[in-house]
């Protein structure tokens, strides 16, 4: 029933958090979820820079996860998120769920990943072929977090 | 002493990652930021942002909370991680 | 955008599901739940067989998935059910779900989850020390597959 | 003739995976059943169960639905799997 919480460069693989989170014999359901560096609508997007406030990111990473651990029953949680230069198509943020049963798993996985977008202090800054630009917050984020208060 | 720091679009505008400022064992968030923008008049657009999230010792506050020496804050801008 | 649909006997690679999940360029989110036989609350669970009805079993699935594509935006989604013996630890279930925006990847795997747990005709037999016995229909799953209905 | 299919504890209670029955154009489901029935008396418990399912061609369907010869009938108890 472990929680891991990594902040860094280096890429990480869903095949191995995967087995980790595969490995508690009390969860029949396991939830991920990857975030991957995407083409902007518009095209054009040559890579992205992550910044964040260390220290603060990983106290609020940690305390979104034992928000999750009194809402739901969970084994292993895992959640990882890049900072610095990324390329299109890269890795950003994973997050992995063991749990007894499939409701909580997906529940407190989608419920982490609400959370952390809008209170985890990382900041995208697209690099596109026209400069680059900090990427603005948005409404549809602040409202999933939002609708959870209502549970 | 309370250190300031500032993070993405808002440390690229004012042009300061962190510094230092005096502080009263009674400030406010409010009183800090104030008297940051009496010692930097040009951050005033910037800093009074409705935005602009703040943090003490790494836990989101507002701008009544209590600040003491010694207590490290932070003024960014919305988050957009994930 | 494709939609890959198996139902197997062998053991499949949550590692190259996710591969594949993640190479479609448009998609920014990819979530995958994994079912996995775990021991039963009494103990003593030594192994279980899945039975499946031929030919219809492959129908609800890929209409399963068609009802998904028509509530949310998708690329590639993968579903995955094994049959015939299982022993403890192994995978039963995967469901990937590649994405634009993540909320629709987490709804439409949970979506498909629910509906393959009252509407795809397989069948679970537990081997326990003390016998075989065909599991039981949950009230819960039918709750939740009934929950879409008032979306 | 329709082929009718039984699975899981169904099959096993029945002694029975699959067989052939008559039919007429104008059947029912609840009439291909009782025709099973009167073959098969000691099948009424567990055929009349209310949790038993029914498909034809591999779709669920209810007793009123409409069988015609050649259609492929199935009844199994509620699934569980995933």
């Amino acid at each position: 029933m472990g929680t891991e919480i990594r902040v860094q460069q280096d890429d990480f693989s869903v095949a191995d958090e995967y087995q980790q989170l595969a490995q508690e014999s009390s969860c029949g359901a396991v939830v991920t979820f990857a975030g991957l560096v995407r083409e902007l609508a518009e095209g054009q997007l040559d890579a992205m820079t992550l910044e964040h406030y260390p220290g603060m990111t990983e106290q609020v990473l940690a305390d979104l996860v034992a928000q999750a651990r009194g809402r739901w029953q969970l084994g292993q949680v895992t959640l990882i998120h890049r900072v610095g230069r990324l390329a299109l198509n890269d890795q950003i943020v994973f997050v992995g769920v063991a749990a007894p049963h499939r409701k909580a798993a997906f529940e407190a996985a989608m419920f982490i990943m609400d959370f952390l977008k809008t209170q985890a202090p990382f900041w995208k800054q697209e690099h596109t072929t026209d400069g680059s630009y900090w990427v603005a917050a948005k409404d549809t984020d602040q409202a999933a977090a939002t609708a959870w208060q209502d549970d | 002493m309370v250190k300031v720091k500032f993070f993405a679009a808002l440390r690229e505008r004012l042009q300061c990652a962190e510094l230092d400022i005096d502080s009263q064992p009674s400030d406010s968030v409010a009183e800090i930021r104030h008297r940051l923008l009496q010692q930097h008049p040009s951050w005033r657009r910037e800093l009074l942002d409705n935005d602009v999230l703040c943090a003490k010792n790494f836990t989101f506050v507002d701008l009544q909370a209590a600040v003491n020496p010694g207590d490290e804050l932070a003024f960014f801008p919305p988050v957009t991680g994930g």
